[in-house]
């Protein structure tokens, strides 16, 4: 690709603004889309009501009036057809970002996704490239009703040929988002809906990390706590709480679900032989169990107390009234914090 | 080509319809139905009672009483029309705007209110009521419906006049979606007993008819070898006369039948859109001159069928219904944590009694431990 | 359910035959479903080309002929609508069994899994039941081509309100199948399509186990190893070979991947120490992991070595010439036997 | 009710043929071509070279070198004439039936040959040879296709006589899957440049083309408002002619089209199937009556456009790419365990890596391990 790539060309859009911003993750990925965009006139954004609307999170907002109906399409309603058309399109050259509307609607499209997305570079050897972005609002928290607060992440995660990140910050979003459009995989990017209005500094001329690498928030000796996406905020919360106690939390923020960069987990669980790892999804088969499975084998004569997992339950997402006592939150992950430091 | 064919045409000789915008009774050749004054009087009565309860909804999640509220103005009459043309024994599918069905099924509102309250994914009985728990995943019900229908058929009800029938509620949307696509191939390779009703409502969320199709919805039933027929949706008398027909049909075994009910979404998409974003007033200013309601009450008064006595006391019916619908939604309990690990499975699973036990003990620790004051 | 029940009733349709006889899974499946089709009027057999063809590997071979068009349906061709549809005539008191071709072809049928059958009976309270079966032939070994070799149980063990099984040997076919079928929850039933024409004798007067619980099939106190569908053979020859260099293997047939069954799974460790897992699907986010990250907080003192895995690799399913090293075969188990216990 | 219009009939007005069963050129109104004795001699040359490799394939899966083949048998024509009628820069997607349009774009037939054997997923260059690798899961390449297609007039190549187009090529039975129907969906709301080009073999597998549908698949384009066109598939003339307008209708901006060409698998689905156990010989008696090849044969010779000699060559010329397709199958490599960890992902993958070095020392380890006489 010709284009600068998002590390070589680190300043934002409209040069001369000021560098440093407050921004909300909404604003943050908006950003990373439009610079993009402008990057490179392979890019295209595509999904139902990206356009006029800018999305129901107005993610997209602005971007079609920018770029025209032939750069940010607003797609007849079919996940599949979506997914299906953005790889047609990827095969042609272009560098698709899907937005699937939430978490629950991207089942419709798993098959494309599974089938041909995951497949298509190993299939042919390398000759085809897919470089196709779908990217889900994912989790709870908002109050919605049926199939709006999911957490799919493992099903992808299982998916042999996809990369699945995840952000939890705005800073985070802005550089991921273009990183994961830069990426010459399928990468499927969930972002944190209830995170979206949160807000933090960017400073859009700063080097970001890389996109397949986790990240230590912060240190601490007592147990690892290793999360992604919405999970990050509330255990960064549990973190202060229990410095209060003199529990010091070392908290990792995943980033990367597949692959999985555990170097830093092991490191960490290495130095205080305990993990606790937190997500919103049902724990059965899901990342949270992987990270275990590998922890206790690569932990095995560290682990002072077993790998503990705050998760939601094995059970379908609630009616959104209960979704505060399906969602793991601080005082949970203090309790396995607890009855890890019991073992 | 035919590419400037527009779907979203108000085709002329298309269009079935019995009461013009102005009120006034047109036939039709083919669909045509007499109705008594009783009965137009109480397809008013439905239309002014839903769409208060539909008002009352909207002003609700305003309040902060739902998390959201899906409105069906506008579409009062397609969905009355259709509702009031079922038998007891037919069974409905529908999406998630079809609170005007839901009433003809006999559920009261309160019943819809816990899905946008978030208590429950509504409280009535699908298979009691014959009428399906709302569909959120655009299409899947389509597929649904058709297996309901297939097996009507496989018990021997369909072939008389006693023959059971279904009726499947979907968007213009939702046409695009493969689910919608392979219930017509179904329904048309086993003659299923059901009918595709599609209200066009000229929007999915901020997206036109156009993104969606280049010819008239309705079209698409003969490239599956079955009817397809286009109405009026603002018009209730021709949705009741089309419908009931298209169940005829289905219940005789003739099956299945699409349905295009033209009509238009008034209000925004759900309670959570903004359509200043993406359209023009003047469109909805154009569609307000054919109110659903206001050509039944116009011809209800200029035939002499009504008086103010009558409509004043539809509107009691209807403020008192706004009432009671208030008054049930604040008052909604909220169920316990329990609820979380209920009824997953038929046969209970050991695995969620056992999270749901370890999450009820940590609550009850938690209390304790509130209650001692520690953390 | 006024019909009698397969434990209430276990003798074999055509009583008078001799009640043990000599089957393959194939004909133990076959005889299944049609002494399920027997039993109970509301039992239908649906899928593609489950009719005059009795489908590609003749499960359903003569039950067209036997009960009707009406009671075994050739479908259009579409998952979705398969499964879609039997749904609503599980809605309408039906009792469908659905046929997947070939198991990489579940997934345009994956959004009605998902987000219907998975779900209705808790968004109804109970008021909904929806008894569908999905049979899907799994895993590879057979030389075929692609998406024809996958193994997908992990995406169902993950989804709250499904139950995932998967049978080993045609005794337990033959029981598993009618269980699934008067089973009033959605049943993914999966069947090892490699071991199809292998032998065992059924008794079809016997008393079946439970449909949801494993079972411990050689007793062995060296190492515990777990395992289901295809790999249970490979083990129990593992366990023979290892036997040979005084090795024992505990070999446990997990049948049930969701719910789990642990409970024989940890007895054994809890008496051996170690445990090895085995399964030809990839292992990232896997119902293998699922199995280590429980088993490692449960046993967490007993464990001498960490949860080893041996399973397919993460990577797409490869051309048939290479399945024979992408499967885990008796070396690569013993191999793990060999870790686990140099630990 | 329509129901009872059979989808099979074989329509007379409807089905444009050039080249009847016996050798006679007819016209048609609209897709009527004139070809040259060269031009036809290519086309037998097409169709009997591809049969030959096709009986070929065959062949080796009976004799064990290949796991499976996918025979085209009966679909020579619907095959060569929709390649031919290809430009060097329009795009094919095919199903995994499609030998004789891979024939057409240059593709080698040993190209093919690793699918079968088990060696690889295609051995050919799909962006160079603009024809995709073969897609196995029914109607994803239709989407895919009209992505593709989308990108094309995306890129300004379409509307004019150097435009480009796609041709996605899938069954009869795909026609039911929902992504067929959304390819058709989208190809029609952006006028994608995609013809797509349905082979109506009569038969998925087991069953016969009325358990996906009750009307002339050809049918399904008018509810999607483009034009939908059947085609005598055993009719190598009408076959270009049909796909040459609709390529150029593609290109120049009128697309999308959709082609039913009606034809018959002779053969079974695949060398794993039985077709003796679903369909009765008279049907296919019949249709052998309808050879695409023998119909130009006969009229190569009436118009003494070909004589004995060339008929000869070309028979020569088919032997001789049959010993070498066969020569080069007995002798292909199997790639090493490498390539089951290569190419996964594009930018490698650390656990990939892993999994890759840790399984190949285990294998170095192992073959120490045999030759030194351990387990
Ligand atoms: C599979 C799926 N994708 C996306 C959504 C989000 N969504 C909810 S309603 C809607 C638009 C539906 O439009 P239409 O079918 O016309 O029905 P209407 O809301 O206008 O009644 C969308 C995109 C969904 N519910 N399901
Ligand atoms: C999604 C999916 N389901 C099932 C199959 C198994 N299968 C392979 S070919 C086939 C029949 C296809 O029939 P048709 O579309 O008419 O094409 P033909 O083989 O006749 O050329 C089936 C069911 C598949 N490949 N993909
Ligand atoms: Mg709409
Ligand atoms: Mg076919």
């Amino acid at each position: 690709m010709a284009a600068p790539t998002v590390n070589e060309r680190a300043v934002a859009p409209g040069e001369g603004r000021t560098p440093v911003q407050t921004v909300t993750m909404v604003k943050a990925l908006n950003m990373g889309l439009r610079a993009a965009l402008e990057r490179d006139p392979k890019v295209v954004v595509m999904g139902e009501d990206v356009g006029k609307l800018g999305g129901v999170f107005r993610v997209t907002d602005g971007l079609q009036k920018d770029f025209g109906e032939q750069r940010v399409l607003d797609t007849p309603l079919a996940e599949s057809g979506i997914i299906g058309t953005a790889i047609g399109l990827a095969i042609r050259g272009f560098r698709p970002v899907c937005e699937i509307q939430f978490d629950g609607f991207v089942f419709p499209g798993f098959d494309q996704i599974v089938s041909q997305l995951a497949k298509l570079h190993f299939r042919s050897q390398g000759r085809i490239k897919v470089p196709v972005v779908v990217r889900i609002p994912f989790g709870g928290g908002i109050g919605a009703v049926e199939h709006h607060s999911e957490s799919p992440e493992s099903y992808f995660a299982h998916t042999a040929g996809l990369r699945v990140v995840a952000c939890s910050n705005p800073v985070d979003a802005y550089w991921m988002i273009q990183q994961a459009v830069e990426s010459d995989d399928p990468v499927i990017f969930f972002e944190p809906k209830r995170r979206y209005y949160e807000k933090a500094q960017l400073d859009t001329t700063a080097t970001p990390d890389p996109l397949f690498a986790s990240r230590v928030l912060r240190q601490g000796g007592s147990v690892t706590v290793a999360c992604y996406g919405p999970m990050v905020k509330t255990c960064l919360e549990a973190a202060t709480a229990a410095a209060e106690d003199g529990v010091e939390l070392e908290v990792v923020d995943l980033r990367t679900l597949s692959p999985l960069d555990l170097g830093p987990v092991i490191d960490s669980v290495r130095r205080t032989g305990r993990l606790v790892l937190a997500s919103e999804a049902p724990s059965e088969s899901s990342v949270t169990a992987e990270i275990a499975a590998r922890v206790q084998q690569e932990c095995f004569y560290s682990l002072e107390a077993p790998v503990l997992r705050v998760t939601g339950f094995d059970t379908p997402y609630p009616p959104s009234k209960l979704e505060e006592e399906f969602l793991p939150d601080l005082d949970r992950v203090l309790h396995a914090v607890d009855r890890s430091l019991a073992f | 080509m035919i590419a400037g064919l527009r779907a979203t045409t108000e085709g002329g000789a298309d269009l079935v319809q019995l009461l013009t915008p102005e009120g006034e009774r047109v036939h039709h050749p083919d669909f045509d139905i007499e109705v008594t004054p009783e009965e137009l009087r109480g397809l008013y009565r439905d239309m002014v009672l839903i769409r208060r309860a539909d008002r009352e909804g909207n002003a609700l999640q305003r309040q902060g009483q739902l998390g959201i509220w899906v409105p069906l103005l506008g579409q009062e009459a397609a969905q009355i029309g259709a509702g009031r043309a079922m038998k007891p024994h037919d069974m409905a599918f529908p999406s998630y705007r079809e609170h005007g069905v839901a009433w003809c099924r006999g559920i009261d509102p309160t019943e819809i209110l816990g899905i946008f309250r978030g208590t429950d994914h509504g409280s009535w009985d699908p298979l009691a009521a014959r009428f399906h728990l709302y569909t959120i995943v655009i299409g899947n019900q389509c597929l649904n419906a058709t297996g309901y229908a297939m097996g009507q058929r496989f018990q021997g009800k369909v072939g008389d006049d006693d023959g059971e029938a279904t009726i499947c509620f979907f968007g213009d949307g939702a046409t695009s979606q493969g689910d919608v696509h392979e219930a017509m191939v179904w329904a048309s390779v086993y003659d299923a007993p059901v009918v595709f009703y599609c209200q066009n409502n000229q929007w999915a969320i901020s997206e036109p008819i156009e993104r969606q199709t280049r010819v008239p919805l309705y079209q698409r039933a003969s490239g599956y070898g079955f009817p397809g027929i286009r109405v009026d949706g603002n018009d209730v008398l021709a949705c009741l006369a089309v419908s009931r027909w298209a169940l005829d049909e289905c219940r005789h075994g003739n099956g299945p039948v699409l349905i295009e009910a033209f009509t238009y979404r008034m209000d925004a998409h759900t309670t959570s859109d903004d359509p200043t974003r993406y359209r023009l007033s003047d469109e909805l200013e154009a569609w307000k001159l054919k109110d659903p309601i206001e050509r039944v009450r116009v011809h209800l008064v200029k035939q002499q069928w009504a008086d103010q006595e009558f409509f004043d006391s539809v509107q009691a019916d209807a403020d008192e219904l706004a009432a009671r619908l208030r008054d049930f939604c604040v008052n909604m309990p909220t169920p316990g944590p329990e609820r979380i690990f209920s009824e997953v499975y038929a046969q209970e699973s050991p695995q969620v009694r056992a999270q749901r036990d370890e999450f009820l003990d940590y609550m009850a620790g938690f209390a304790d431990a509130h209650a001692g004051g520690e953390h």
